[in-house]
């Protein structure tokens, strides 16, 4: 069932079309199963035939279902831009190089989510790490490779680190199965090892996640790659990173042992407030639109932080959510951006000049994405912030609902700061005659922002989802 | 038409009628009489509306649920039909007034004017009509963005500052207060649905319902209360319609209107007298009357002033609310009428006279009265509703508002009316007085000031003629307001 | 400090080798060949390409340890800490060796009928990650090529060519001697990657000896003669094919009916297809290894053929 | 005790010097020396795990009883393979560094970018 995902994995050299078709059909398949899941539950895949312990296993559970559906819709519709945006943007012999790391990558990353084996997830870590590297190197700028290679030592530190933390769990239990570990922990969890264990995979997971004291790499990263990569990654790559940090902590770890014995509430509560504070404060200050949303990925992988540091199944919905929206939100502003590089060349600030007339959808793509990155009701951003600080109040933290909706208000100054050059300011003369970007970047873009306000608006789907993963994950953690 | 789908035409007319603003852009004539055409229709509708509502037929629409619980729907009910009626019936006057204007002022983006201001009018509609807070909350902001293009229509260095605080004032409180009292009142009390009496349980937590109440009455920052009332005269930078119907009618009426339905279908006027923090909120609305009024005499520009009265005029309705009376109530819901008609006709005054004399310096207007007799007579006029006296509508409203202080026997605040009242009469009364009595003290270039437009000068009219009748016939506004408790 | 980072990486090899060695001492013969074979041969090979171009010498640069310190200290004392809860070393009852492992020590024998237990685990029990493995090679090799790979093709002058060639003749000892060694090693390589069902060895080790055999080849007689013995879009296809070769693998079995990487499937005997399903994915395995090794060490060293060249085109 | 766990402990410290030199020096080659030194570490802590005192390699033959676990092995197999794949595309980046800034020293690149803004 699950392993025509793997299909794709095989690799010949391919071009955008098959790169299309291959994630086109990922996307179907992750809805068919997600679907499965919903109606059936958890789907074990025993790869090679071997059980679990012993072999490795695909487990998809809602979770993993949503994650995967999310990841292949993002990269099926980023994927429709790209040919116009590669071909500008990088040299046409490494266009095919381009699709085959981008489908590595776009593997790497379900193959992260779908695996139920603790060591598989280093591996398919490192594929979807390597490719990003590479992918974000091809970026025009000489300080896309800088970005680049800090990036990737970063990286690897965080998965040697989650590697002697999988090394150290494997030292106490002799087992890597996420569905065995989690059975087999509690019985060593008072351990030192284990404790030491649980914070190298965390701190390893959040340096992937960039989560706010080690994000140094990704405000660059972001903003020298290719823009189809930047939509791409940035829609997805954290997302991943998320998934890992949910996964470990309330799966394999379970609640009791990653909220009771360890200050971690406390530390992510504080981490994901000055995250989202920092972050914001400065996006408001850049001077390159792609770096200001590149904090603000940062701000919002604050709030997500937060949602899960509440640690109760609204908490969890929440962040669940605001990750589902978040992919769709950056997914969008992104190959925005992407459309307005190609045409203009350049994503600095002052050049938005007047660009709400030259480039009129472009530009209202760029503010229905901000609208839902503050939380307008009628956005997929409001969604989650709404059950965000539902969680937060339910827990009666109010200072933090508090602090939560200002950080959306500062949310507010910088796409404001957008809006306000793109339409309040004359063009600039180098670029009154920029025309509307073409069709092939526009469709993409108004795919994800009409998702955007159609899952503002119908939130059952989303909601009910993850209202589910996040339950059952309760329901399995004792 | 059935009736609901009258109502939901109500809020989408306005919408539909930008598509034809913006389509017709180039032509002028036309834009205008679609503008025109759609606030006929529109007050049409919301008439309709009304007489059905006084046979005492519900009606209601929803548009589908977002969240489980979170429903977009609307229904009609007096307090919100009032506020439709005066916000449709107004925005007639002021497009044509606005036409007048603006093309007198010969202002660049006129399209961009006439299409937002369209937006504004359909979020009024939709705040006016929401069955619940969430719905509520949606057009509230809405409102806020559609109208922030109008306020720095200017496009100049201070329109774009005063755009920046208004939206960054409105803004912040909503999101910071406003919606956070919002969810807070959701996880309270399990619904956001506008009901007599109030949502809240009885036995609710008084601490905790009192702070959401603080925190929706600085949430809702187009209330201006103060510490929040720094947007209002920032925003007088925009152009005098705007001025006029926005900011003087829609947006703080948005506000006022808000607070009063919050007060009276979230919290109950039973358990809003049991609060500890309504006493603060009454004072603090007090301190606000009276200080706003003691700045706005000494303001010089003419507008800033007016913007200063309204900050203290809202403070009256404010105080009126949460007085928690029946007598309250009404006198908030009428002063919401009264002040509507009273303030957009000064602030057409101000228009009229900027357009035709140049002159936004109260300074400057000495002996305009002779050049302009028809704007300072309807100016005088709107200055008595204003302090209340007959006979104009104003008179009412203070009456009910004094009422509700004697019966809650808050006598600080009945000297706090007297005190304002007084107050009103000395930073409005002089202004047409000096116009018609003293001589002016630039005859050089007297003698160019003519009337102003006659479109504006029809608007005028019509509102100044409103004050009055307001008085000599206030039946259906007492049968609405009356019925607010009773539903 | 070392300021001279020949030195640094020589002494990287040595310890690459030492741990070597030391995973010979633990048993570990499997992953004693590969750390030799990639460690201090290949990865050692590759820095020095590297800083063949990059410079040898480290500028004395002044750096801030005390932060970098600090965190060190800290996460070495959180790893002793965490040491201190663990089994002895070598404790024959620590959970590692009662919950899994046996399984594959007692029963491998009959399921998969491969006495090289680190192969049957490898290529079977834990196909899937192997095959990761692969597509991590594969990876580095496409991004290596997307990094570093020279957009003009045809830019070898004479000029090259004869220098290659005058540096090429004064070692003409060497290069018998290379010329008969060659054949050898790859003899050797391909002993390795058939022979690694039975002792220590497999596809990846092949792979790299392989590819070793060739890097001698480009050493001693230039670029360009090694392209033309093997050229780039070659080498792709190559590498590609060997991923093909291994997913497909799996493929077939998904065809059959089973799961994927089910080798039983692939023949009547479920013993024999493990044994015929091991032997290609190890074939594909080498496959790749070799071709990608070889594209990124072709990269690295036509870079540097090309530097100097762009460095005199820009004076 | 201090007997049982020596073995961790030294690698541990290997560790921590590949760790630091990552972290503390400005030398992209070292650096990647460094994350090498790293990962070799612990590779070799996996290897330690696996060891059984009187085992043999898990090389089946007749009459030996007591084997290694042979599963550290096959992971370490394979995270070897992917610590050269980062090597290789580290190095590849240092190069291409070196190209576009001509130093592969991390605060002077950082200020050429600076000069760039």
């Amino acid at each position: 069932m699950a392993a025509p995902l793997c299909l794709f994995l095989t690799r010949p050299r391919l071009v955008w079309l098959f790169a299309l078709i291959a994630s086109g059909v990922a996307f179907m398949i992750s809805g068919i199963l997600l679907q499965q899941v919903m109606a059936s539950g958890a789907i074990i895949y025993e790869l090679g035939g071997w059980e679990a312990p012993w072999g490795i296993e695909y487990r998809i559970d809602l979770l993993n279902a949503l994650l995967l559906l999310i990841i292949s819709a993002i990269s099926t519709v980023v994927l429709y831009a790209a040919d116009v945006s590669i071909r500008q943007e990088i040299p046409a012999d490494r266009h095919t190089l381009f699709y085959i790391l981008y489908l590595l990558s776009l593997s790497g990353m379900l193959g992260i989510v779908a695996t139920g084996d603790a060591f598989n997830v280093f591996v398919f870590l490192e594929i979807s790490s390597l490719s990003a590297y590479a992918l974000i190197a091809l970026g025009k700028d000489r300080r896309a490779i800088w970005a680049s290679f800090q990036y990737l030592i970063m990286g690897t530190i965080g998965a040697t680190f989650i590697l002697i933390g999988i090394g150290l769990m494997y030292q106490m239990t002799g087992t890597l199965n996420m569905e065995d570990l989690s059975k087999r922990l509690p019985e060593v969890e008072q351990t030192r090892t284990v404790f030491t264990a649980f914070a190298f995979v965390i701190v390893g997971i959040c340096l992937k996640l960039a989560m706010f004291p080690l994000h140094l790499w990704l405000p660059n990263a972001y903003a020298y790659a290719p823009s189809i990569v930047t939509a791409f990654i940035a829609a997805t790559s954290t997302k991943v990173a998320v998934y890992l940090l949910i996964r470990f902590t309330f799966s394999v770890f379970g609640l009791s042992f990653s909220f009771t014995h360890l200050p971690l509430q406390i530390l992510f509560l504080t981490l994901g407030l000055i995250g989202i504070f920092a972050a914001s404060l400065a996006a408001i200050y850049q001077s390159n639109i792609k770096h200001l949303f590149a904090y603000s990925s940062i701000a919002q992988i604050g709030y997500m932080i937060v949602g899960f540091s509440v640690s109760t199944a609204a908490g969890l919905t929440a962040t669940l959510l605001h990750l589902f929206n978040h992919a769709l939100m950056k997914g969008a502003l992104f190959l925005a951006l992407g459309a307005v590089m190609y045409r203009i060349g350049s994503t600095q600030f002052s050049q938005f000049q007047g660009l709400g007339r030259t480039m009129p959808v472009t530009m209202a793509a760029i503010v229905i994405g901000g609208l839902s990155l503050i939380g307008v009701p009628l956005t997929v951003g409001f969604v989650s912030k709404w059950y965000l600080v539902l969680a937060v109040i339910e827990n009666g933290w109010w200072p933090v609902a508090v602090l939560i909706l200002l950080g959306s208000l500062l949310a507010f100054v910088y796409v404001w700061r957008i809006v306000e050059m793109a339409y309040f300011k004359p063009a600039l003369a180098s670029t009154d005659t920029i025309r509307e970007a073409p069709l092939s970047f526009l469709i993409p873009t108004w795919t994800l922002v009409l998702a955007n306000i159609y899952f503002g608006i119908d939130t059952r789907l989303s909601v009910q989802v993850a209202q589910a993963a996040s339950q059952s994950l309760f329901g399995v953690s004792p | 038409m059935t009736l609901e789908s009258m109502l939901q035409l109500s809020i989408i007319l306005p919408l539909l009628a930008t598509i034809g603003i913006v389509a017709s852009g180039h032509r002028p004539n036309l834009r205008e009489s679609i503008t025109i055409g759609t606030s006929l229709a529109l007050l049409y509708l919301v008439i309709n509306l009304y007489l059905e509502l006084k046979q005492g037929t519900a009606i209601s629409a929803g548009w589908g649920e977002l969240l489980p619980g979170l429903k977009i729907s609307f229904s009609v009910e007096p307090l919100g039909m009032l506020f439709a009626l005066i916000a449709s019936f107004l925005w007639l006057i002021t497009t044509v007034y606005a036409i007048g204007y603006m093309r007198h002022h010969k202002e660049r983006n006129q399209t961009r004017f006439y299409t937002c201001f369209a937006i504004a009018i359909s979020s009024t509609m939709g705040i006016a009509f929401a069955d619940n807070l969430f719905t509520l909350f949606i057009f509230y902001e809405v409102l806020t963005l559609s109208t922030y293009p109008l306020v720095t229509h200017a496009g100049s260095e201070k329109a774009k500052r005063g755009g920046r605080i208004y939206l960054g004032i409105l803004l912040s409180t909503s999101i910071a207060f406003f919606l956070l009292a919002i969810i807070s009142t959701w996880f309270v009390a399990g619904t956001l649905d506008f009901k007599p009496g109030g949502v809240f349980d009885s036995d609710v937590d008084k601490l905790v319902a009192g702070t959401i109440l603080v925190l929706f009455v600085f949430g809702i920052g187009k209330a201006a209360i103060m510490p929040f009332h720094r947007w209002l005269p920032a925003a007088m930078v925009a152009p005098t319609p705007v001025s006029a119907l926005l900011h003087a009618v829609a947006v703080v009426k948005a506000g006022v209107f808000t607070v009063l339905k919050i007060c009276v279908f979230i919290f109950g006027i039973d358990l809003l007298t049991l609060l500890p923090s309504t006493q603060f909120l009454l004072y603090l609305a007090g301190a606000s009357i009276l200080l706003a009024s003691l700045v706005a005499l000494r303001q010089d520009n003419l507008k800033a002033r007016l913007a200063y009265s309204t900050v203290s005029q809202l403070g009256y309705i404010t105080m009126g609310a949460l007085l928690a009376t029946s007598a309250g109530v009404m006198g908030s819901s009428m002063h919401i009428a009264t002040h509507a008609f009273g303030k957009i006709t000064l602030f057409f005054c101000a228009g009229a006279i900027l357009v035709a004399a140049h002159k936004s310096k109260i300074s400057e207007m000495r002996g305009l009265g002779r050049q302009m007799p028809i704007t300072m007579m309807a100016f005088f006029i709107a200055s008595l509703s204003i302090i209340g006296v007959p006979p104009t509508g104003g008179t009412w409203s203070k009456w009910y508002l004094l009422m509700g202080t004697l019966e809650t026997e808050q006598y600080i605040l009945m000297g706090i009316l007297m005190i304002s009242s007084l107050l009103n009469i000395a930073y409005l009364l002089p202004i047409p007085l000096h116009a018609f009595f003293s001589t002016g003290n630039m005859p050089s270039s007297e003698a160019e000031i003519k009337e102003a437009p006659l479109m504006s000068l029809i608007a005028l009219c019509v509102t100044t003629v409103g004050c009055v009748v307001l008085f000599v016939y206030p039946q259906p506004l007492y049968e609405l307001t009356r019925t607010i408790l009773a539903t | 400090m070392m300021k001279d980072l020949l030195a640094v990486i020589m002494l990287l090899g040595i310890y690459s080798l030492l741990s070597s060695s030391f995973f010979v001492v633990m048993d570990a013969v499997d992953v004693a060949f590969t750390e030799a074979a990639v460690g201090a041969g290949i990865s050692t090979l590759l820095m020095l390409v590297a800083i063949s171009m990059t410079g040898r010498s480290e500028h004395p640069v002044r750096h801030k340890p005390l932060l970098a310190l600090a965190v060190v200290f800290v996460t070495g004392s959180l790893l002793i800490y965490g040491t201190l809860d663990m089994p002895y070393f070598g404790s024959a009852h620590a959970p590692i060796h009662q919950q899994v492992a046996p399984r594959y020590i007692n029963d491998s024998m009959q399921e998969i009928g491969v006495p090289n237990i680190v192969t049957s685990v490898l290529a079977s029990y834990r196909a899937y990650d192997t095959f990761g493995e692969v597509v991590v090679i594969f990876t580095a090799g496409i991004g290596v090529l997307s990094l570093l790979s020279w957009v003009r093709r045809s830019g070898y002058t004479k000029d090259d060519d004869s220098y290659n060639q005058s540096m090429h003749e004064q070692h003409l000892i060497l290069r018998i001697v290379t010329k008969m060694m060659i054949p050898f090693i790859l003899l050797f390589a391909l002993y390795v990657q058939f022979h690694g069902d039975f002792g220590p060895g497999g596809g990846f080790q092949a792979g790299v000896i392989f590819a070793s055999a060739i890097f001698l080849y480009t050493m001693l007689f230039g670029m360009s003669t090694a392209r033309r013995v093997i050229s780039q879009p070659f080498i792709q296809i190559l590498a590609a094919t060997g991923v093909l070769l291994y997913g497909s693998v799996g493929v077939a079995s998904l065809l059959n009916g089973k799961n994927f990487f089910d080798y039983s499937a692939l023949s009547s005997d479920p013993v024999a297809g493990q044994h015929l399903g091991i032997l290609l994915i190890e074939m594909g395995v080498g496959l790749t290894v070799t071709s990608i090794m070889i594209i990124i060490f072709f990269n690295f060293v036509s870079r540097r053929n090309n530097l100097p060249r762009k460095e005199n085109q820009d004076i | 005790m201090l007997i049982g766990l020596y073995n961790y402990w030294v690698v541990v410290v290997l560790m921590m010097v590949g760790f630091y030199i990552v972290i503390a020096h400005g030398n992209l080659i070292k650096k990647i020396v460094g994350l090498s030194i790293f990962q070799t570490s612990v590779f070799i802590f996996y290897i330690s795990m696996a060891n059984v005192e009187g085992g043999t390699a898990p090389i089946l033959a007749d009459g030996i009883e007591q084997y290694s676990n042979p599963l550290p092995h096959v992971l370490i197999l394979t995270a070897i393979v992917v610590s050269i794949a980062t090597t290789a595309l580290a190095l590849a980046l240092a190069i291409r560094l070196k190209e576009a800034y001509g130093s592969i020293e991390e605060e002077e690149i950082q200020n050429k970018d600076n000069l760039d803004c």
